[in-house]
């Protein structure tokens, strides 16, 4: 599209890619916050409906839809207060690093094939990498509030984070092993045709580590049972006890498309990423693969997979909220030093030792389509696979810290 | 070898050099049921030492009780535990009649035994819920308050209050039920039995919950006894009493001829007359889940004894008879007594001095006791033991700071 | 073990401790020697006849008429009567102390009167007592933390005396 | 603030005929880089320093990035600022105590260092401009786009790592793994590394651990020490 | 020279580095904290990564480049291995410091001086 508006409109080639790159950020930054928003809804009515209730019913009809809109407003009108001991300027400054930690990663994560922010071949580990960088923003915000609550709750998050980072990691590495790279694209291409190609149902250990997956994912974003750092009861809110008006919503809202995240990752690295369960398009003979209406029409239903898989993650984690009570900080620390750190390593040597055997896998149906293992990162074989075309032709990867093809 | 090592007390363990911290948790804190306020050193994570301070909702009851008559008294002990103010109205109402010398109708005795025995079913499920809260789960209390309501909704239609009562007085009840009552009455009882399934399965035996309850707060029953702790707090510590059962002839007189098991666990086993999840094996005796436990075997008895008061109740044919005038001149003498509360147990004492003003009201509340353990028992805990144990005591602070 | 032989064992048990008795009111009661009120309690605690190991009330009752016509009609003379109910969880049984003490120590106003305290025997007396010392203003010897305990650290007189006023402002508040 | 960028960056684009938006973003990564690396020094609190060293090696993670070495990047983000958090965590904890929020510097020490450092700097300076092929950018620069990657990185450092090379001259086709001159990997460095940081580990909880010493020790501790706790 | 228009070469990289490593050890000589002493280490070892990726890097040197291959950068992922090892032990040795002398000053740590 950069190239369209660089040789039809004829713009000069800085402004057409700015003018991308801003409309890249502007799709991701409103997928966030409108997520978030929506989401909020959401976890209302989920929550609702779970306690009996009906939860907000009026607010833009009879639904409520509008309530999360009506509540920001209502935040953004709150006085923004700072408590008297705080360091103003870490205070101030520790909701914008959470909300950009969350915001930067989605730059990596893909909604379809190539339509994704940045295409890295780190993907992955760029994407949790930065992710990790929003419990930065909680820590600070604890330090800078001046408050004890706050302190505690900073301290347990990061002890938190910190700790289930280990064994998120190794249950990321699990299908960067299969795939035989860190591209998410190329992660998620490869689970393309039936669901049985979905990582997740790849072998036993696979299928353990994804639920491994959950757990950690669910605590690397505080959500309950391992809501520690804001635990209401024990804490008053935790880190962000101090917060109001609209810094309090951007960690709030970092939390929520944290959530949408880990989701979309565990979306791609497990289940098949924005490939549906049903290889409709191949079946019929489309490809996502080609630059015409019809590629990107197969893309875009491939997005509205990847997403409905995401929202699944998501209200899965509100349905756990609502469900559980609260571990402690001990046992969180158990669960995670204990019991997942140990699965997620005997899976993962498991995992291995089942390429190993089985290199070609054992439910190997044949689809028609692309079979796994049939797509390999293209410069080492040379052009012809399909990652190698996306690789080879610059003009299609469009170069630039935030620019997308989540445009064209 | 090392055994040896660990008991020698030269030898003390260290880790990295902190600093204690005095915290505020309270007096406006999510879980501290009200207005508590509770000091915590903690080193870290771990509270060294606990020290509440009460008082913050002392309204004068005791002095308030000398300027008014023992009826006009009534509305007071309904704004103790607000929780089951029924209770306190009954408790207030026995001194007095203790005091006087009166014995209500055969139909009132059952009344009452049915109001207050309602209420605490109602008491405890605001307890059952406030402590899923306090643990971090939210929906249980909305479950709990959805059957609350309920009953709140049969004493409204019994009495025209939802909160404060003033419905069991001295003498008797200030009236009938309406018609069609108890079979409402009877309806919610069949319906709400298999809801406490449900909160079984969501608190009582999951997982979680026993992570966070067993083991946590061990109270002692001599440290119970020694306390003058009381009610579920006492009977989750292994300690045989109720005083319904062992409290004095006026108030045991009215609980004659029901059949109920007091819920304590006894020669190693909890009352075997219905189904109830088994004690999970982390569970120690006298810990907050026992506490909580005995609750919800409580609200079983209690369901019993509502059953039976239903039939006793619409087997009299008697008047119910009028309560008495509401400046009933006292006799003269002191009178103390205790009767089984929802939270523990309850005593009014009273002075008469031949007016119809008695000349001495003292409460003594049962959470009073029940919370002065609490320095005792968060001694080394975390802080997230800290909500999880004041919310096993169940205190209302209400009746605490009268 | 009841009414004259628990009263002899306990007379010898703590010699002078007793001072009077009532067995045929509503609640029947004994009346303690204010100094011996620790010693008694010990005893009725330890005693393995009687083991009252659970103390379930501490009250104050001020005696005391501003009325001079009444307080001549009284029939008795203005005093301070701490009233403590015993418990046996094991034998089910209660019991009543009671102790009279001067409103005033040394008849010096404001000066509040003492007593040991039974901190020791029963861990609940603690924040009984500080109610008691609190609201009717009796000091209790040997209580490790004797503050007030419901009303602000600072307030003054005791509000359950007969002859209290509220005072007219408490920090900026108007009291009456 | 957006605005201001793109009214800047389309006034000298004006002026001279086009963004290189590898210098824009090498300049702003580079800007931040070294400006909150001053911070750093500048600042007194501890965890007002670490929040500037995150953010000065997440800018430098931004730099390797714009080099072409993604998972370098990817890594510094991921270890460099994860271990500076735990830093700052240790710098949070250490500073719940008043006393030790800031530690002042004497002028002194300032000064001295300000001129070694401005010395140092100085030589560095002149050495990084002193190679002329290092000042000149590849013939081809202006034409490639900016970011994009010439090759993947993180396959073939994996490879290295464990021994294998396929970069370099083998890629270029200079040298074959046939000749059996190819240069070696990085296998034993590698093993070498991994041990080491197991060592680390182990040493690290052994120094940090709960530690028993008898009470009289630590009385007289105490005492030395001035009983300062 | 037009920093926005001009391709950026290698020096400018090494610039970088070297105002990094400077600050990194000015850092180090000035603070008496000793966390801010660690964090001086750590600014010099990512100066030097700078001009570790900079000399590797196939986007600056292009042919150049190719020569060395993937080893500059190769180098910086063993200095950011290494410096988070480093990082974990003066933590330990800072925080041993300051359980027996209850200060994080390194002025303090004189217990050798005779």
């Amino acid at each position: 599209m950069a190239e369209y508006l660089i040789q039809t409109v004829g713009l000069p080639e800085w402004l057409a890619w700015s003018l991308m790159a801003g409309l890249s950020a502007v799709l991701i930054l409103n997928l966030m916050a409108g997520g978030a928003l929506v989401f909020i809804w959401a976890e209302r009515k989920v929550s609702a409906r779970i306690q009996d209730r009906l939860g907000p019913t009026r607010t833009g009809g009879s639904f409520g839809w509008l309530q999360s809109l009506a509540d920001g407003i209502k935040l953004l009108a709150k006085e923004d207060l700072m408590p008297a001991g705080a360091d103003g300027m870490l205070f101030r400054v520790a909701p914008y690093v959470s909300f950009c930690a969350s915001f930067a990663a989605f730059i990596g994560l893909p909604f379809a094939f190539d339509m994704v922010g940045l295409r890295l071949n780190v993907g992955v580990f760029y994407v949790v990498a930065v992710l990790g960088l929003e419990v930065f923003g909680v820590i600070l915000a604890g330090y800078a509030s001046a408050s004890k609550w706050s302190l505690f709750g900073a301290m347990r998050e990061a002890a938190q984070v910190v700790s289930y980072e280990v064994p998120l990691g190794m249950c990321i590495v699990v299908p960067v092993m299969l795939a035989g790279t860190m591209d998410l694209v190329t992660i998620g291409e490869k689970q393309a045709g039936w669901f049985t190609n979905w990582y997740v149902f790849h072998d036993p250990f696979t299928f353990v580590i994804f639920w491994v997956y959950v757990t950690c994912a669910v605590a690397s974003v505080n959500r309950a049972p391992f809501d520690l750092a804001e635990a209401e009861s024990e804490l008053v809110a935790g880190f962000h006890t101090e917060y109001s008006g609209l810094r309090w919503s951007f960690f709030f809202m970092a939390e929520y498309s944290s959530m949408f995240l880990v989701s979309g990752l565990a979306a791609v690295l497990f289940l098949g990423g924005w490939n549906g369960p049903i290889p409709v398009a191949s079946l019929l003979g489309l490809s996502d693969g080609t630059g015409d209406t019809t590629g990107v029409l197969v893309r875009l239903v491939g997005l509205g997979n990847l997403l409905g898989k995401a929202t699944l993650g998501v209200l899965i984690m509100m349905w756990i909220r609502w469900t559980l009570p609260r571990l402690r900080i001990d046992q969180v620390m158990t669960t995670c030093l204990k019991y997942c750190t140990p699965i997620a390593a005997v899976m993962f040597a498991g995992a291995m030792t089942w390429l190993w055997v089985f290199p070609g896998g054992v439910l190997d149906i044949d689809t028609g389509s692309r079979r796994p293992g049939e797509i390999r990162e293209g410069w080492l074989d040379g052009p012809g696979g399909r990652g190698a075309a996306a690789v080879s032709t610059p003009s299609s990867v469009p170069n630039n810290a935030a620019v997308a093809e989540v445009a064209e | 070898m090392s055994q040896v090592i660990d008991d020698d007390p030269r030898i003390i363990e260290f880790d990295v050099r902190t600093d204690e911290m005095l915290v505020n948790m309270g007096p406006q804190h999510p879980s501290t049921h009200g207005v508590l306020r509770l000091v915590l050193r903690t080193d870290g994570e771990i509270v060294s030492e606990i020290e509440p301070h009460i008082g913050y909702l002392h309204r004068c009851a005791e002095k308030i009780g000398e300027n008014v008559s023992a009826r006009q008294f009534i509305p007071y002990t309904d704004r103790m535990d607000y929780l089951a103010a029924m209770n306190m109205n009954l408790g207030w109402s026995l001194a007095v009649e203790k005091l006087m010398g009166l014995q209500v109708t055969e139909k009132a005795r059952h009344l009452r035994v049915l109001i207050s025995e309602f209420s605490r079913i109602a008491s405890h499920l605001v307890g059952m819920g406030a402590y899923g809260l306090d643990l971090g789960t939210f929906s249980p209390f909305l479950y709990a308050f959805r059957e609350r309501e309920k009953i709140l909704d049969l004493f409204e239609e019994a009495c025209g209050a939802r909160l404060t009562y003033s419905y069991i007085t001295v003498g008797g009840l200030t009236a009938d039920l309406p018609p069609g009552w108890l079979a409402r009455c009877e309806a919610f009882l069949d319906q709400f039995e298999p809801v406490i399934r449900e909160y079984h399965t969501l608190l009582t035996t999951n997982a979680i919950f026993v992570k966070r309850t067993a083991g946590i707060g061990v109270l002692s029953p001599e440290m119970a006894i020694n306390y003058g702790c009381s009610g579920p707090v006492l009977r989750g510590s292994g300690v045989d009493q109720d005083m319904r059962r062992d409290g004095e002839s006026i108030y045991t007189a009215m609980y004659d001829g029901y059949a109920f098991e007091v819920a304590v666990m006894k020669n190693g086993h909890y009352p075997q007359d219905h189904v109830y999840p088994a004690v999970p094996a982390d569970a120690v005796l006298g810990d907050c889940w026992h506490r909580f436990f005995v609750r919800m075997l409580e609200v079983v008895q209690s369901m019993d004894l509502v059953r039976q008061a239903i039939d006793r109740y619409s087997a009299c044919s008697g008047p119910l008879g009028e309560p008495v005038k509401v400046a009933e001149k006292l006799p003269k003498g002191d009178v103390y007594l205790e009767t089984e509360c929802p939270k523990g147990q309850m005593g009014f004492y009273l002075v008469g001095d031949g007016t119809a003003i008695p000349w001495r009201v003292r409460a003594r509340s049962s959470s009073f006791s029940n919370l002065s353990v609490l320095a005792e028992l968060c001694h080394g805990c975390l802080i997230a033991d800290v909500p999880a144990i004041v919310g096993s005591l169940d205190i209302v602070m209400g009746e605490i700071d009268r | 073990m009841r009414g004259p032989a628990f009263l002899e064992s306990l007379e010898a048990a703590v010699p002078g401790g007793v001072v009077g008795t009532n067995l045929e009111a509503l609640d029947p009661w004994v009346e303690v020697a204010p100094g011996a009120i620790a010693d008694v309690c010990r005893w009725l605690h330890d005693a393995p006849e009687t083991g009252f190991d659970s103390l379930q009330c501490i009250t104050a009752v001020d005696w005391f008429e501003a009325d001079p016509k009444k307080a001549a009609k009284a029939g008795w003379e203005p005093h301070l009567e701490l009233v403590y109910h015993l418990w046996s969880t094991a034998a089910r049984v209660s019991l009543v102390l009671k102790s009279k003490l001067p409103r005033w120590k040394d008849e010096v106003q404001g000066q509040p009167p003492e007593v040991p305290s039974v901190v020791g025997v029963w861990r609940t007396a603690d924040w009984h007592e500080r109610e008691v010392f609190d609201l009717s203003g009796v000091v209790f010897v040997g209580h490790p933390d004797l503050r007030r305990i419901l009303c602000p650290e600072d307030w003054e007189g005791y509000p359950l005396r007969k002859d209290y006023e509220m005072p007219l402002d408490y920090h900026g508040i108007r009291g009456r | 603030m957006i605005g201001t960028l793109f009214g800047v960056s389309s006034l000298l684009a004006a002026t001279s005929g086009g963004i290189n938006w590898h210098s824009f973003f090498f300049l702003l990564f580079a800007l931040l880089a070294c400006g909150l690396a001053v911070a750093v020094v500048l600042a007194d609190n501890v965890v007002r320093m670490a929040f500037y060293l995150v953010l000065s090696l997440g800018a430098t993670a931004g730099l390797f990035f714009l080099a072409g070495a993604e998972f370098v990047g990817a890594m510094q983000l991921m270890i460099y600022v994860g271990g500076t958090l735990v830093l700052l965590i240790f710098g949070v904890m250490l500073t719940a105590q008043e006393p030790f929020v800031a530690i002042k510097t004497p002028a002194r020490d300032k000064v001295l260092a300000g001129i070694v450092g401005g010395g140092l700097l100085a030589v560095l300076l002149q050495a990084a401009f002193t190679g002329p092929a290092w000042s000149e950018a590849p013939a081809d620069m202006a034409e490639r786009t900016l970011g994009q990657v010439t090759q993947p990185s993180a396959t073939p450092l994996g490879m290295a790592l464990v021994g294998v090379r396929v970069d370099g001259d083998v890629a270029s086709g200079e040298r074959s793994p046939a000749d059996g001159n190819v240069r070696s990997g990085y296998l034993l460095p590698f093993e070498i590394v991994s041990v080491h940081l197991l060592v680390v580990l182990v040493g690290a909880a052994y120094l940090a651990r709960t530690k028993r010493r008898k009470a009289v020790a630590i009385a007289r501790d105490e005492s030395t020490t001035g009983g300062v706790r | 020279m037009n920093l926005l228009s001009d391709p950026v070469g290698v020096s400018h990289y090494l610039v970088v580095g070297a105002i990094l490593f400077t600050t990194g050890v000015v850092c180090m000589v000035v603070k008496r904290n000793a966390l801010g002493v660690l964090m001086g280490i750590e600014l010099v070892l990512n100066g030097a990564n700078v001009n570790f990726v900079a000399f590797g890097s196939p986007v600056l040197r292009g042919e150049q480049a190719s020569i060395l291959g993937l080893d500059g950068q190769a180098m910086a992922l063993f200095v950011i291995l290494l410096a988070a090892a480093e990082a974990a032990v003066a933590l330990a040795i800072t925080l041993n410091f300051y359980n027996n002398h209850a200060t994080v000053d390194v002025d303090r740590a004189d217990d050798l001086k005779g």
